[in-house]
């Protein structure tokens, strides 16, 4: 069916087909022109013919005296009707086709997190490309610096994605897929890059000041190169002074999951206090008592929120004795030290 | 207004034909609903506006039948009447404060309002007494259910539909309905979406 | 619109309409248009709070048992008769009775204020408890009875958002702000709608209207029984189903 | 009676001067009177959201902000983009041609000496503008950057005065409503003797849809609006994902409302289109029924596709499909209507005049619009074209190409019954010239842009866009001299413009039966209608 419609060129006007999908989604474009074109000539020739045909040539022309027809009537009130329905029922078998997800088994999960403004990438592997402090001044869309997210040649690829502010999109214009990334849920995306070589993702919901400028690229990498670029990447787990360790990334993981929503790490305030130059530093109380934020106090205030109410905020925290073990709390105060 | 009906009947019945076409879950029983809530609606407009019904006894009278179901559509149509113009069942009070002339009020004795008081009390008791004994999500359905027939007493009674025309009437049926899309249009979304599994 | 009372007593229609029936037909269709767009704008809130509610029953299960449902009761009956004496209100003009009108309409202004106070104690707990909408919610007693609901439910009845704790305990505010937005903007009406009863009221009194015309009274009082509708739907949803 | 039938008599009470003074507008409760109050606000709007297009053109003008010929940082071209939108559609294309021309015809069309309620109407005029200071105001403080859109969290989130701008829309909204309403009970109630619903012109069936659409779907948009401002000032987490709330069902309630108002503002644009094409085919028009039964078919389906706008929003798969067929639906009676304006003029005698170059740039325009309106329909295709310069310029075949090529061309068509003065024909021409050309080139590259995947609402973009981009640029100067020579003609005819008879169109529909001006009353005496509204024989 495809062969015939690819005598026209439908990547002149698309980008270059990413995947599979992306080249029945051509097809399917070119349908669509085609039979618009010829719709589009119908009525708008029509329209030039009358006009021309029927030209007032006295100022006391007498017209036909013409009401209706059902028969014309009900023929062009159904064949665009039936039109339509091939229009959408094409349209569908590829949106369930983009929509279907793959196995879990044999897809290649990676998770992105939209912020303002940027596109954060995690992988299986703990690899993450994330950009802390927004975009950098030289990390815009004339000189490409971007966020790199690698996929293998071939194989599906599953996005889990959400936003840690307001709603995103995220759209590979290669791969003519788009999904809006939503805070407080998961949407998901997949795609099976057929052609080695970076695509341009986009954010496409207005999301602020930086909207234009939230690039990503993704680089399509032959399986052993992509295996490569997982090892080279590969996280730095020696602690060191302002490098993460192990624990802290384990800590990061429990932060992510349980206190992110009442605790910022950028100095902004949430429902709690924020956990920037936490460690160490001093701490005063609604009782006017102060002491230093060291692991015992953390631990307290960890299992025991009521003991010490930060001045200025209120009891809000929930216990946590019982729910975290002593592993975990000592993954997350190292996870704390280490946010600055 | 019956224009009104008609086509979104014709545009209803389009949609009924291609929903269940693919088979989905929960549009059809929603959408079917209301076609056919529509279609009784119109054929009652068409009964006791356009007076068909009136028509068809009058000529099977005219042409000299009078047994089989006739006698039975006399019934339905003093019936349509009683509905369609309470005026005529009632029509001591009505023409009480008609002296002036043109204008026909209907106005309701304070008896029936004094019932339909003592009903909107019970009702309320019943709502009450109701929520005290747990039948689960059942609680909710009987609330809706008590509060839906008291809405109908204070629609019928105190503001006066029952006696009103029937193109105010569907004006205000036809907030209800749309408001019926609004919320099965957004449930067919909420209650279809995809759950997301992270494995990692 | 304009209805002059002549000297003789009778009223004038305007000028665009056939007839004072004529007339008042429009009016009342006009009225009726725009008691279903407050159906409809009370609408979307049922909406969204049903599709929440089914999302998150135990929050609003929880919160329901926050409120009181003998002061709800109250207001319920209280809205009720007010309503049958609007109605009565309007039928006093329809026999040109001014005078029982007017005490009928005033009954009914009555009923409005004892509402808004009985709402206003009601509120004024609620805020002191810190069961307010989230951005200044503080009671943690409600985020933990609804941590406790939860736990107390048969796990397979749990959901994925139900079953994280800490979820559900920042969502848990969410009753407190459908309750305070639908019983706020019900609220806002039946002030609306008592000042509008007291502008018929006043009219009444003057002797403006009688059976002739009382269409201003027939609008009034349509709008107070929509207000009376409403809150139908909302004493139940609100404060005992949860 | 008699008053009316003894300034016929004079020939010259209309209600342009049945009073004097300042005052006498301000107060008025004629409803032609306020359709003129209505014709210089909106028009000033459009002007100032007209500015504001150009602006955020000229800033796209190049890829990189270094290099921009309007010097603007992304903030201030957010503003301009929320402004353009904002002004544009709550101000200028909703209100436009109900308020303008349905005021001002509705009741003249009816045979009513009046609408409904005559103070109702002012009230909604000053209701309006309460909304338009409102919205306006929030250039002084706070500004505005969501868009027109409002989307949550974003609107929750930013620091721009997005409570003011909701109460704007809200209130505009408001007076949206109370038109609608007053324009169902005339058309109802207020006909005249032997005018019934079969024989009302084509341009009441399209206001009396549009009227259905602005009762029924403007609430649910004020109630969404108003939860808006409660979750800024309250936290109270219906649409704020961080208390729990869900931002897609802010687009579901957002869109009930805005997708009908797409209808609300197209609908009446087409009844324009069937007054032109009968008058200037001088024809009757063909398949009246059909027609107009398909403005309210229109408006029926109109309610149950809003989810068309959220194919990736994060709805699920099942909703999207539902959405896409009844969509599809809708292109059934927007194809019906196309192929009645054409058949009309066959054996006709097509002039060619100012109104009817402008519906035939509609037919023209339209049709492209359309058209792509299917594309952006079917699920498959969407996905890549949402939110991209497609959609932009989809839409802007629709509302420009369509909405604003009606009002001109309207406003051309009536002026003459509004004031009584013609405007001079070659400016007319020469402005759709312009207009025209300059709105192809404009939008038709963006339909290429976003094929190549350019997203909407960016303020800088690839350098490889960039040539399309100019060109389209250039094209809105020419748009925006052929509305400037559009202005400069109304003004001309204004001025002096050479005096209009009763009908100077020949046309047969009921306003053109009466003086030009209309009387303050409207008709010297009650018509009785006898015949259709297009009996050209």
């Amino acid at each position: 069916m495809n062969q015939w419609l690819s005598i026209f060129p439908a990547t002149a006007f698309m980008p270059i087909q990413g995947t599979e999908i992306a080249g029945k989604i051509d097809g399917y474009y070119v349908f669509l022109l085609i039979s618009s074109l010829i719709s589009g000539l119908i009525l708008i020739g029509g329209m030039t013919a009358f006009v021309v045909q029927y030209k007032r040539r006295s100022a006391n022309d007498k017209t036909a005296y013409i009401t209706h027809n059902t028969m014309l009537e009900f023929t062009w009130s159904f064949i665009p009707f039936v039109i339509m329905m091939v229009i959408f029922f094409w349209g569908k078998n590829i949106f369930n086709e983009l929509r279907s997800m793959p196995d879990a088994s044999e897809a290649e999960e990676i998770h992105v997190v939209g912020v303002q403004w940027a596109w954060n990438f995690k992988y299986k592997n703990g690899i993450k490309q994330y950009t802390k402090e927004g975009i950098s001044a030289e990390n815009k869309i004339g000189n490409v610096e971007k966020q790199i997210m690698a996929v293998p040649l071939g194989k599906p690829v599953k996005l889990v994605m959400t936003s840690n502010d307001v709603i995103h999109s995220f759209y590979i214009p290669g791969f003519r897929n788009k999904q809006d990334v939503i805070p407080g849920r998961y949407t998901s995306l997949w795609f099976k890059a057929e052609k080695e070589g970076e695509f341009q993702v986009y954010c496409t919901e207005y999301c602020g000041l930086q909207h234009s400028q939230m690039p990503a690229t993704i680089r399509v990498m032959k399986e052993p190169d992509y295996k490569a670029w997982l090892e080279a990447n590969k996280p730095v787990m020696a602690a060191g002074d302002g490098g993460m360790n192990e624990m802290a990334m384990k800590g990061e993981e429990i932060y992510d999951g349980k206190c992110k929503s009442c605790h910022s790490l950028d100095g902004t305030r949430v429902v709690g206090p924020t956990w920037k130059g936490l460690y160490g530093a001093k701490r005063e109380f609604a009782d006017g008592s102060s002491v230093d934020a060291d692991e015992n106090y953390l631990k307290e205030s960890i299992l025991n929120p009521a003991a010490k109410i930060v001045k200025g905020y209120p009891p809000a925290m929930p216990p946590y004795a019982g729910q975290l073990s002593d592993d975990e709390i000592t993954q997350l105060i190292e996870y704390m030290k280490v946010v600055k | 207004m019956e224009l009104f009906i008609q086509y979104s009947l014709y545009i209803i019945s389009c949609v009924c034909i291609f929903v269940p076409f693919f088979g989905f879950g929960l549009g059809p029983p929603v959408i079917i609903g209301t076609a056919v809530s529509v279609f009784a609606g119109n054929a009652y407009a068409l009964i006791a506006q356009k007076g068909i019904l009136k028509n068809f006894i009058k000529d099977k009278k005219d042409s000299g039948q009078s047994g089989g179901l006739v006698p039975v559509l006399e019934e339905a149509q003093k019936l349509i009447d009683g509905i369609e113009n309470p005026g005529s069942v009632m029509k001591k009070e009505g023409h009480h404060g008609d002296e002036h002339g043109e204008h026909h009020h209907h106005i309701i004795p304070i008896p029936v309002y004094v019932g339909v008081l003592l009903v909107l009390l019970i009702g309320t008791v019943i709502t009450v007494a109701v929520a005290q004994v747990d039948f689960g999500a059942m609680n909710t359905v009987i609330a809706i259910l008590v509060a839906t027939i008291k809405a109908a007493f204070v629609l019928a009674f105190f503001m006066h539909l029952k006696y009103d025309n029937m193109l105010n009437r569907v004006i205000f049926g036809s907030g209800f309905f749309f408001l019926m899309l609004l919320i099965a249009f957004s449930a067919a979304d909420i209650f279809t979406r995809a759950n997301v599994v992270k494995t990692f | 619109m304009s209805i002059v009372k002549t000297e003789d007593g009778h009223f004038h229609h305007a000028h665009h309409f056939n007839s004072l029936s004529h007339q008042y037909d429009s009016a009342k269709q006009g009225v009726w248009l725009f008691m279903v767009t407050e159906i409809l704008m009370f609408g979307g809130l049922f909406v969204a709070y049903l599709i929440y509610k089914s999302l998150y029953a135990p929050i609003f299960h929880v919160g329901s048992s926050y409120l009181d449902w003998r002061l709800g009761s109250i207001n319920t009956v209280v809205l009720i008769t007010s309503s049958f004496t609007m109605a009565l209100g309007i039928y006093f003009n329809q026999k040109n009775k001014p005078k029982q009108a007017v005490i009928a309409l005033a009954l009914t202004i009555l009923c409005a204020l004892a509402f808004m106070v009985i709402k206003y104690f009601e509120y004024s707990h609620k805020i002191h408890l810190g069961l307010v909408p989230g951005k200044y919610f503080t009671n943690t007693e409600f985020q933990n009875k609804v941590a406790e609901y939860i736990s107390n439910m048969p796990i397979e009845s749990l959901t994925p958002a139900l079953s994280d704790a800490n979820l559900m305990k920042k969502i848990a505010p969410l009753y407190f702000g459908f309750y305070f937005v639908m019983t706020g903007l019900h609220g806002l009406h039946v002030v609306i709608g008592a000042c509008l009863i007291f502008w018929v009221m006043v009219k009444t009194a003057k002797g403006q209207f009688g059976a002739e015309y009382y269409t201003p009274v027939e609008g009034v009082g349509l709008f107070w029984h929509i207000v009376d509708l409403i809150w139908i739907y909302l004493f139940p949803l609100l404060y005992l189903v949860g | 009676m008699s008053q009316s039938t003894a300034h016929v008599a004079t020939g010259q009470d209309n209600y342009l001067n049945h009073e004097k003074g300042i005052w006498s507008w301000l107060s008025t409760v004629d409803h032609k009177r306020i359709a003129v109050m209505y014709l210089v606000s909106v028009l000033t709007f459009f002007l100032v959201g007209g500015i504001f297009a150009l602006l955020v053109r000229g800033a796209l003008f190049n890829a990189l902000p270094e290099n921009k010929i309007i010097q603007i940082t992304p903030d201030v071209y957010n503003q301009f983009m929320s402004y353009h939108g904002i002004i544009m559609v709550f101000m200028v294309i909703v209100p436009g041609i109900p308020a303008i021309f349905g005021n001002f015809l509705l009741p003249v069309m009816l045979g009513a000496k009046d609408v409904a309620f005559p103070r109702l109407n002012l009230a909604s005029y000053y209701v309006y503008m309460a909304g338009a200071a409102l919205a306006v105001g929030t250039l002084f403080v706070g500004k505005i950057d969501t868009g027109w859109t409002f989307y949550t969290p974003y609107s929750i989130k930013t620091s721009t005065s997005v409570v003011m701008a909701v109460l704007a829309a809200f209130t505009m909204g408001m007076a949206s409503i109370l038109t609608g309403l007053n324009f169902i009970v005339t058309t109802h109630k207020l006909r005249a003797p032997g005018q019934t619903m079969n024989k009302i012109p084509l341009f009441v069936w399209a206001i009396y849809a549009t009227s259905i659409i602005q009762i029924l779907a403007t609430p649910v948009l004020g109630i969404t609006l108003l939860l808006i401002g409660a979750e800024r000032a309250l936290g109270v987490g219906i649409f704020d994902p961080n208390l729990g709330g869900d931002p897609v069902l802010f687009q579901h309630f957002f869109w009930f409302y805005s997708h009908p108002a797409v209808y609300i503002m197209i609908l009446p644009a087409m009844g324009i289109i069937s007054e032109l094409i009968s008058t200037f085919s001088r024809k009757t028009i063909f398949g009246y029924t059909a027609i107009a039964y398909s403005s309210l078919a229109i408006a029926a389906v109109s309610f149950l596709v809003w989810g068309h706008h959220m194919f990736v929003s994060g709805q699920s798969e099942f909703a999207g499909i539902l959405f896409s067929v009844i969509t599809m639906l809708v292109g059934v009676p927007t194809a019906i209507k196309l192929f009645n304006w054409i058949s009309t003029m066959y054996k006709g005698s097509v002039r060619l005049d100012t109104p009817m170059l402008y519906a035939i740039g509609f037919l023209f325009l339209f049709t492209i619009g359309g058209l792509t309106g299917v594309w952006l329909a079917s699920t498959g295709m969407d996905v890549h074209f949402h939110d991209t310069y497609f959609v932009v310029a989809h839409f802007h075949y629709v509302m420009v190409g369509g909405v604003l090529m009606a009002f001109t061309g309207g406003l051309f068509f009536w002026f003459p019954k509004m004031f009584g003065k013609m405007t001079n024909d070659t400016l007319g021409r020469l402005s759709w010239v312009f207009v025209f050309t300059g709105f192809n080139v404009t939008f038709f590259p963006q339909f290429i842009l976003g094929a190549l995947g350019m997203p909407r609402r960016y303020f800088e973009y690839h350098p490889a866009y960039e040539p399309l981009n100019q060109i389209s640029t250039v094209g809105s100067w020419l748009i925006g001299l052929g509305f400037v020579i559009a202005l400069v003609a109304i003004i001309h005819g204004l001025l002096s413009g050479e005096k209009a008879g009763a009908n100077p169109w020949g046309s047969k529909t009921l306003e053109w039966q009466t003086p030009s001006p209309p009387p303050h009353d409207n008709f010297p005496i009650t018509p009785t209608v006898t015949a259709g509204p297009y009996e050209y024989r």
